[in-house]
């Protein structure tokens, strides 16, 4: 019976069509009663950020930070640090909202004290790690405030912008760097701060040791002397706690000779790479 | 161009469905002890994939979104079965060597993801672009591995005996556990391949 | 024998260094640094200024808060400066310095000696509370508050502690030998103090002659003296309690929440001093040792004296020192420098040169299973470590039981990966801060 | 009784669908990372397998053989499954809404996997017949296969989570790694091979 | 692309209506499943016909024809002619991992002519040994009584096992005897 | 016991309880078999008022919902086959038709479960994985 | 000079440690399996001293190469991978090719250790990883034994294990000529099988050394080598030898019936005294705490058993701990100890 070539055709596409219709109907009443519809701009968005999953925008990665910044109304859509401003405006076209500028930053290590400058206390034997070191009398060396050289930050970089130099200080790639802050939380010192990209100077230290104790301790700490301030025709300088702070902002708007820099007796107050070359040069042309 | 090009080649290696995002594995492992079978699995599949996305693609405007998964699943297993059919009818042999895992095909999930996030959102070509990249990707995995296994295995590449009667052939390679120990370090080298050209790519960006 | 407690470890315990060698009482030094603070819970408010005159004896510092205790001059002479001095255990802390006057005079308003038994039970407590006593055994708890539970805590024993399981160490083994009728007299005000009548006097086998002393000296007294399987960490509380108690306690509580007070002999034998004689405490009985030190000795020394006075005292270093021990290689802390004072805490400062410390290079775990036999906390320290090295301080935490270790060492001591495992569970414990016992 | 046990421990251990099949790789790689998530899952597929491939069976033997049309089993089946763990997903939402919004999720994994699909075509191909007998063997290599499978899943994600703190090289770290411990689990298992032949 | 979205938000569709739509894929799969099933279908039979018929011819190449002995399902006869060159029987012994499926010809008078091996699960270059000369050949021209596996190198009478797969040299074995028995059997019973 | 503490989004709220999406899921990310990304949509107590759009934490009890699997899944299975089986040899004890005792058996069994599953879904209801903290 | 002498060093405490190292652990048990080793060179000859130099170079190369690469500390002195070439090479046949032995060496340093990052992280017994390994590649070679059996005429060069498994139990003793003359030989060694694993009483030797040395657990082999002993007796009566049911020649460990087993032949045969003493006992892959290490050493006994029966080789201890490998995480998280002053267990 089944050998007649059109009947056996009716039968497939009847029995398909069957299996279908209960398949479908099965799968349509699901499908009402289970789906949960989602966004589809979390995606897009998602789509948009970086994908480096360190976490800057203060959420658990980068699909959490474009769940968040699509539903709740409240989050602004520039936190995604990395993306700079390119994401930022991007995201903030896809949701709606209007994104805040977003300033550009970079890692600075403020310790200059290497191996060679900074006296050391006593000999460490144990577990290589900043944190753990930082527990025995806030480490191995004289200045309690100085990089401890076991690289936390290093390791805490997602983008591979920092390496542990030679001279036992980490190192950032201004070129990797994204500037997500990641390092900063790792360092049990505190001293990386994020710095905005367009700053001039920078002061590579953060002891807080009166002038002759941290000069003891170390030959490239600021001391906290005041000459940089004094120096400087902006007032962007400011010294707090026998240490010297620059006002990256007053620095970026206002000034393009770094006069502090020079003024520095043990040269803890430098100036940034890109600085030096194009605008001192510049002006001294 | 050079969109429909990146469409293309992104399943080749750094989005490669078996090396990279590690689905639809099972023939990865299962048909791979020879060349030819993977080979013909590898094309069974950039088949499937390419002619699903064509057909999803062009019925995207059609399809309820709310059964879309279902009709997706119906094509692919139509196409399925039509490849089944041929392959039974035309080359028997390797038809018996693949066997059930032929119809595997069907839930490969690599088919299914592409109908749903490319296929079902763009238009006819740059969908079977994508559909033939992933495959290609597909079928070069599979080759790759199918060459490895076969070669070190049993000597041989297609069939050919290469290495010398001299080369007693360990069948670890042959066997389950080697299939997945090969694919383990194929898996680690594709990654770090995929690095290191992630990194060119960005120091040539910075540059 | 008694059952012993789960895990422990047998260092080799170089005790014949020096424990046969009688307390020696050294001279009050020129100066001496006093921390204002020398016990755990809030610090204390120095009552004197400087370039004011003080006694020996004389209060320098108190604070009313019941956790905490006040702190005396231990010599006679003037207040020289009142600022942060480095400290053994902190990077710094607050300290009296005093420079002496060479009189080495008592205050005057130490009374002449009493009878405890005619004292009240408030009387009582009130002189406790005012003699600055803080636990010897190293974990610095103020004695007083110890020694005036009420009555809702329901303590029925009260344990002494002269297991001393520390290597090197024999301060307490001294007070035993010299000082045994100090240590009756003390166990009988503290079970007044307590109003308890179970009392027992633990001692490590290894130490028979104490054992034999103590016996003696309590026989009559109801006190039981027993002898204790000689294994570290036998002097730690948790493990002592179990051992001659059946006892643990609970997770989060201490030792009074299961009805028992331990304290060391040497408070002990403070605490006779102070009811007795009414003297507060202001020098302790420590051990001077270790293999770089010219003479190693067993000292009476005043509370505040420096590291470096002792040292020169002993003769200075034999050999070239590596390290130096504020307390038992165990559980002591090697210190930066010899500018430090003693505080009440302190039983030992070991000197060490580079043959007698370890120096092997740390290497992965090889799950040799031997730190979990060893852990009487019953914690698995490998899995510790490595959580800590990894960063996984919340997970040390939560499922692994970071909070219960003693740090008691045995698990880093027997590793055979010489794995730093207690420096990496006081890292993670310090990740933790904030999470105290659910 | 014996035929039955014998199935069942062959499609569990000696057979391991996993280990010597290469079936759900998908799921043992992507879902073996926690312990309890892979118990759960496992679970979650001895479930769906055993009771999908009892229908298939029913549709199989009853509609497609009668008719000649076992060419279409492949589509058939696939349409089948997933429209019954669609099934499945709304009993149980009805039935234990709890339980539901905690192991839910797995379900929809399971739909278009391979391992569920492989079984009712295995058991299609081994020709048990439209009896109750054969009805049994079906259930039962289904039943072993989803153990055997759960078992795999259950050993993976527990050396998975020691592997963890190993210092695994860069490359070969997740999905790499996997698959070595993989080659070994299948290594271990070819002790049990020819110890049943079915 | 988010045209297409816009699009798909609003198809807002009832549930017969969503069925509807499977359904219709379905039909629409049936009908060119239905077609292509026309097409192959015979290929794939006269496939196989065929290489059935080439398995057959090379076992018995002497035949002219091969027809199947009633009541005997797994039986052929091969002919030359009219003379009965061979029986062909269809055995599928339990080997190492699973069943090995085999044809074996049995001359009238009991003896192996030849068999081949067409379909084993065994292991690569274990197993699989038995399907070459090597293996094959000791066979030729066995009766029953010899048709047993042997790992002493010095009988010459018995089939020598392959190293490292007694199993799969037993099982092939046990099926080639079962034929001959079989063979026996059926021409001693007429 | 072990609590595990997830990361999620409140997609709605309804009186009491709320939809939370779970962060990525992290345990299937690789696979794609799964159809949209709503398949990690949890229903968790909402006792602390979080609103659409917030990130919250919530904590899940894994033994416990170790046994909820179990009974959602195997605890039916068991009763099916064990059914089967009891039905078999009852009937057959009975001298009644075996086949038929035993689709009875796996039947009776089968629904005795669903409802054993029910009951003990109420006792779960307070074991709801529970949002804890709103953290963004 | 003098100011840089007066640092002082600074750690954590402890500041003293016992005097085990790794090393000191890994070199004794390298020297408690050399009299089994010496004795294993000296019955086979120059095949077995090719083989075990050919496994432990191979095995020492392989971790130093990996380092190499890797670039980080080379570790090769710490004796571990040293055992791990021996134990291979005492576990195979002595007629095997040497490449192979290579090849072995390499699978269980290379993939099976290093993969996993080296000594202490790898999960799987590398040694029996890397047998396992030939196992499948040339199982023929891998189970053909040279002919030192009593009778050198016996053609069958086989194991013990491998003639009563094929044979029956009374064809081994027929081949030695009495029970006391199997039992001697089972325990001085002067029988065919793997390189080391013949003389059960100098394996035996070595183990009760590391024993006496706190490095294994005693429990561990007596568990094992028990637990075997006992299922044979039991068992041992029922199952026939010959695989798959097709050949009969009495029962594989004697008897005919319950409780008729020869356990002594099941205790001293194929390589379960070095698996119990020496491979049972790798800390790195076995459960962490005494209780589990029981239950590990048990499961593997039972495995063990159950391959000489029913499974398709004659031999089951190296499947066995290969596969109760795979359960050490499982069996660690279900032996927690308890905590201290708790009813909790802390996770393993
Ligand atoms: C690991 C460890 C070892 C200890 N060893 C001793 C000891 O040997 N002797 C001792 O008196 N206290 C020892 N202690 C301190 C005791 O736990 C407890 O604090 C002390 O006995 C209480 O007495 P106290 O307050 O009078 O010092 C140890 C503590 C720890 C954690
Ligand atoms: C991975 C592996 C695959 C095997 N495959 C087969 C096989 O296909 N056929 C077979 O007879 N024996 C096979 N064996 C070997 C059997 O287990 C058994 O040892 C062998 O049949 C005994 O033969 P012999 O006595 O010649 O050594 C295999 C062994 C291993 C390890
Ligand atoms: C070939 C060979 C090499 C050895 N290399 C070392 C080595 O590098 N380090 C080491 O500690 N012991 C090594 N040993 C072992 C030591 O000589 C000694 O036996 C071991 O440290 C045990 O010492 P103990 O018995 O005093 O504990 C080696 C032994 C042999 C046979
Ligand atoms: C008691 C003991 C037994 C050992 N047994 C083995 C073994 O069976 N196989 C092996 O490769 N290594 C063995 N080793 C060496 C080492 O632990 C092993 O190579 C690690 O597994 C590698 O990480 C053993 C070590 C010790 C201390
Ligand atoms: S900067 Fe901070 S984290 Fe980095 S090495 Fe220095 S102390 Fe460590
Ligand atoms: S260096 Fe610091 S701020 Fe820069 S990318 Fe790395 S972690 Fe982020
Ligand atoms: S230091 Fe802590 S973990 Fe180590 S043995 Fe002591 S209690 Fe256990
Ligand atoms: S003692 Fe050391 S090596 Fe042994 S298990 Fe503990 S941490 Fe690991
Ligand atoms: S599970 Fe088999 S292909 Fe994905």
């Amino acid at each position: 019976m089944l050998s007649n070539p059109i009947f056996f055709a009716i039968v497939i596409v009847i029995v398909l069509a069957a299996i279908g219709l209960v398949f479908g109907l099965v799968l349509a009443v699901a499908n009402k009663k289970l789906k949960v519809e989602t966004n589809p701009l979390i995606e897009e968005v998602e789509e948009l950020l970086p994908k480096g999953q360190c976490g800057a925008c203060g959420y658990a990665g980068c699909a959490a930070y474009a769940e968040a910044v699509v539903l709740n109304p409240d989050v602004a859509p520039n936190l995604c640090v990395p993306g700079k401003q390119e994401v930022a405006d991007a995201v903030s076209q896809l949701t709606g909202k209007t994104a805040e500028k977003v300033e550009p930053h970079i890692a600075h290590v403020r310790c200059a004290g290497s191996c060679d400058k900074a006296k050391i206390d006593y000999t460490y034997t144990g577990v290589k790690d900043c944190g753990a070191a930082n527990m025995l009398h806030y480490g191995p060396k004289a200045c309690k405030y100085g990089c401890l050289g076991f690289g936390s930050c290093v390791s805490a970089c997602n983008f591979g912008a920092l390496s542990l130099g030679d001279n036992g200080l980490p190192a950032v790639d201004a070129k990797k760097c994204t500037g997500c802050g990641a390092c900063e939380k790792a360092c049990p010192k505190k001293l990386i701060k994020m710095q905005p990209t367009a700053a001039h100077v920078k002061v590579d230290c953060s002891s807080r040791d009166k002038g002759a104790a941290a000069k003891k301790n170390c030959v490239a700490a600021c001391i906290g002397c005041g000459l940089c301030a004094k120096n400087c025709p902006y007032q962007a300088v400011r010294i707090q706690d026998n240490l010297a702070f620059v006002d990256a902002a007053i620095c970026i708007e206002k000034c393009a000779e770094a006069t502090c820099v020079g003024k520095c007796p043990t040269g803890a107050i430098s100036a940034l790479a890109g600085f030096e070359t194009e605008k001192v040069l510049a002006k001294a042309n | 161009m050079k969109n429909l090009w990146r469409i293309f080649s992104k399943g080749i290696i750094s989005e490669n469905p078996i090396l990279v995002l590690a689905l639809s594995l099972c023939p990865a492992l299962a048909v791979t002890s020879s060349v030819i079978t993977s080979l013909t699995m590898g094309l069974t599949v950039t088949f499937v994939i390419s002619l699903n996305n064509i057909v999803v693609s062009l019925t995207r405007t059609f399809v309820n979104p709310k059964v879309r998964v279902p009709v997706y699943i119906t094509s692919i297993a139509t196409i399925v079965t039509l490849a089944i059919l041929v392959l039974q009818a035309y080359a028997p042999q390797l038809y018996k060597a693949l066997g059930n895992y032929l119809s595997l095909v069907v839930v490969f999930a690599i088919i299914l993801a592409r109908a749903e996030s490319f296929a079902s959102k763009n238009r006819v070509f740059p969908s079977f672009l994508d559909g033939f990249g992933m495959g290609c990707g597909f079928t070069l995995a599979m080759v790759t591995i199918g060459a490895i296994r076969e070669f070190f295995g049993s000597g041989s590449l297609l069939g050919i005996r290469i290495l010398g009667s001299w080369y007693n052939a360990p069948l670890l390679f042959v066997m389950a556990p080697g299939a997945f120990i090969v694919i383990g370090y194929l898996v680690a080298a594709t990654k770090s391949l995929n690095k290191k050209r992630e990194e060119r790519q960005k120091e040539r960006e910075a540059a | 024998m008694l059952k012993t407690f789960r895990g422990g470890v047998h260092p080799k315990d170089y005790k014949s260094i020096a424990s046969e060698i009688t307390v020696e009482t050294m001279p009050p030094p020129q100066r001496v640094v006093i921390p204002v603070s020398q016990h755990i819970g809030a610090p204390g408010v120095p009552t004197v200024a400087v370039g004011d005159t003080v006694k020996k004896g004389q209060l320098i510092a108190r604070a009313d808060a019941s956790m905490t205790s006040w702190v005396h001059a231990s010599i006679s002479g003037k207040v020289a400066d009142i600022a942060e001095y480095p400290s053994s255990y902190k990077d710094k802390s607050l300290a009296v310095v005093i420079e002496s006057d060479g009189l080495d005079e008592w205050a005057p308003d130490i009374p002449a000696v009493r009878d405890y038994e005619s004292l009240s039970l408030e009387e009582l407590h009130k002189l406790i509370g005012q003699a600055g006593l803080v636990g010897l055994g190293g974990a610095n708890f103020p004695t007083h508050f110890k020694l005036t539970y009420g009555p809702e805590k329901h303590i029925d024993t009260l344990l002494i502690n002269g297991s001393e399981c520390e290597p090197y160490l024999n301060a307490d083994y001294r007070v035993m030998m010299e000082e045994t009728d100090r240590v009756v007299l003390g166990a009988k005000i503290a079970m007044k103090s307590l109003g308890v009548s179970r009392c027992i006097v633990g001692i490590e086998d290894n130490k028979p002659k104490a054992v034999e002393a103590m016996k003696k000296a309590f026989e009559g007294t109801g006190v039981q003296v027993a002898a204790l399987p000689t294994k570290y960490p036998q002097g730690a509380e948790r493990m002592f309690i179990k051992v001659l108690t059946g006892r643990e306690i609970p997770e989060g509580k201490r030792h009074s929440d299961i009805g028992v007070v331990g304290l060391n002999v040497g408070s002990v034998a403070a605490l006779a001093n102070a009811v007795e004689k009414g003297v507060p405490l202001i020098e302790r009985v420590i051990t001077v040792s270790g293999d770089a030190i010219a003479a190693p000795k067993n000292l009476r020394v005043r509370i505040g004296t420096s590291f470096q006075d002792i040292v020169d005292y002993c003769g200075g270093f034999s050999r070239t020192p590596e390290k130096i021990i504020n307390g038992g290689p165990m559980m002591g802390y090697a210190v930066r420098s010899l500018d430090i004072p003693v505080v009440k805490g302190v039983a030992g400062i070991l000197v060490l040169s580079k043959d007698a410390v370890s120096h092997d290079e740390e290497s992965p775990c090889i799950r040799c299973g031997k730190c979990v036999e060893a852990c009487p906390a019953g914690l698995v320290p490998s899995m510790l470590s490595i959580l800590s090295e990894r960063g996984r301080h919340e997970e040390a935490r939560r499922d692994y039981g970071l909070l219960n270790c003693i740090e008691c060492g045995s698990c880093a001591y027997i590793c055979p990966s010489k794995r730093r495992i207690v420096q990496y569970i006081r890292y993670s414990k310090s990740k933790n801060a904030g999470h105290g016992h659910k | 009784m014996t035929q039955y046990i014998l199935l069942f421990v062959s499609a569990a251990v000696v057979n391991n669908f996993v280990l010597t099949r290469f079936l759900g790789l998908c799921i043992f790689f992507g879902v073996s990372r926690k312990l309890n998530a892979s118990i759960g899952m496992g679970m979650a597929v001895t479930c769906v397998m055993t009771l999908s491939s009892m229908l298939a069976w029913l549709v199989y033997n009853a509609v497609l053989v009668p008719l000649g049309l076992e060419f279409l089993r492949t589509l058939v089946f696939v349409l089948l499954i997933a429209s019954f763990v669609q099934f499945l997903e709304m009993f149980i939402k009805k039935l234990a809404p709890a339980l539901y919004s905690m192991w839910g999720i797995y379900l929809l994994l399971i739909a278009t996997n391979c391992i569920v699909l492989f079984v009712p075509l295995l058991n299609a191909d081994a020709g048990y017949g439209f009896t109750l007998a054969g009805f049994g063997m079906s259930a039962v290599n289904a039943l072993g296969s989803g153990v055997g499978f759960a078992l795999a899943l259950i050993l993976m994600s527990s050396i998975r989570e020691k592997l963890d703190y190993a210092d695994v090289p860069k490359p070969l770290q997740g999905m790499g790694i996997a698959f070595v411990v993989a080659g070994m689990l299948s290594l271990a298992f070819l002790g049990f091979s020819g110890m049943i032949s079915v | 692309m988010s045209e297409a979205h816009e699009a798909r938000a609003e198809k807002k569709s009832g549930i017969l209506a969503i069925a509807l739509n499977l359904t219709v894929a379905c039909i629409v799969s049936g009908v060119i499943l239905a077609v292509a099933y026309f097409i192959t279908h015979p290929v794939a039979v006269q496939k196989q016909k065929e290489a059935d018929a080439l398995a057959l011819q090379t076992l018995v190449p002497a035949a002219t024809s091969f027809v199947p002995v009633d009541g005997q399902d797994n039986m052929t006869v091969a002919k030359n002619g009219d003379t009965v060159v061979a029986y062909v029987v269809e055995e599928a012994p339990r080997g190492y991992e699973s069943a090995v499926e085999m044809l074996v010809a049995v001359s009238s008078d009991g003896k192996v002519l030849n068999f081949s091996i067409t379909s084993n699960k065994e292991t690569p270059g274990l197993g699989t040994k038995a399907s070459e000369p090597a293996f094959m050949d000791q066979f030729i021209g066995k009766t029953s009584e010899h048709l047993a596996v042997t790992k002493d190198p010095a009988n010459k009478e018995d089939v020598q096992a392959i190293t490292g797969a007694t199993i799969t040299s037993k099982a092939v074995t046990k099926g080639v005897k079962a034929a001959v028995d079989e063979v026996a059997a059926y021409t001693g019973g007429k | 016991m072990e609590v595990k503490t997830e990361e999620g989004i409140v997609l709605e709220t309804d009186g009491s309880t709320a939809k939370v999406r779970a962060g990525r899921h992290t345990e299937c990310e690789n696979c794609g078999a799964c159809p949209g990304s709503g398949a990690s949509v949890l229903t968790v107590q909402n006792t602390i008022d979080a609103h659409v759009g917030q990130r919250v934490l919530f904590e899940i009890r894994d033994e416990q919902s170790l046994k909820g699997a179990f009974l959602i899944f195997v605890l039916p299975l068991l009763a099916l086959f064990a059914g089967v089986w009891l039905g078999g040899a009852l009937f057959s004890a009975l001298s009644l038709s075996v086949p038929v005792g035993r689709v009875a058996g796996g039947a009776v069994l089968f629904a005795l479960s669903a409802l054993l599953v029910r009951h003990a879904d109420k006792k779960h209801c307070s074991a709801l994985p529970a949002i804890v903290k709103i953290i963004g | 000079m003098s100011s840089e002498e007066s640092v002082l060093t600074v750690s954590a405490s402890p500041h003293i440690k016992s005097g085990e190292t790794v090393q000191k652990i890994m070199w004794n048990v390298n020297l408690a399996l050399a009299p089994a080793a010496i004795f294993g060179m000296i019955w086979f000859g120059l095949p077995a001293v090719i083989n075990i130099v050919v496994s432990i170079a191979a095995a020492v190369l392989t971790e130093y190469v990996i380092e190499k690469i890797r670039k980080v500390r080379v570790t090769v002195r710490d004796g571990s991978a040293f055992i791990t070439g021996l134990l291979l090479a005492m576990c195979l046949p002595p007629t095997l090719p040497f490449y192979m032995t290579a090849f072995g060496a390499v699978i269980a340093v290379g993939v099976a250790k290093m993969t996993f990052g080296g000594l202490g992280y790898n999960i799987f017994n590398p040694a029996h990883i890397g047998r396992a390994a030939l196992m499948v590649s040339w199982p023929a070679l891998m189970t053909s034994w040279a002919s030192r059996l009593p009778s050198p005429d016996a053609v069958t060069s086989a194991t013990v294990l491998n003639v009563a498994k094929h044979e029956g139990y009374d064809a081994v003793i027929s081949l030695f000529g009495s029970h006391t003359a199997l039992y001697k030989a089972l325990l001085l060694g002067t029988r065919n099988g793997s390189i080391g694993e013949t003389s059960a009483i100098l394996l035996l030797l070595g183990g009760v050394y590391l024993i006496a040395r706190g490095y294994i657990k005693w429990q561990v082999p007596a568990v094992m080598i028990g637990t075997v002993g006992l299922l044979t007796w039991a068992f041992g009566g029922l199952m026939p030898s010959g695989s798959g049911g097709q050949l009969t020649g009495g029962m594989i460990f004697g008897g005919g019936g319950l409780f008729t087993g020869d356990p002594l032949f099941g205790m001293l045969s194929g390589g379960l005294i070095i698996g119990a003493f020496f491979m049972a006992t790798d800390m790195v892959t076995i459960p962490i705490t005494l209780k589990g290490q029981i239950i590990f050493a048990a499961g593997c006994g039972v495995i063990t058993t159950l391959i000489r029966f029913v499974g398709g080789y004659p031999e089951g201890v190296c499947y066995s701990i290969l596969l109760m490998n795979c359960l050490t995480p499982l069996i660690d998280r279900v032996t927690k100890p308890r905590i201290y002053g708790t009813g909790r267990k802390s996770y393993v």
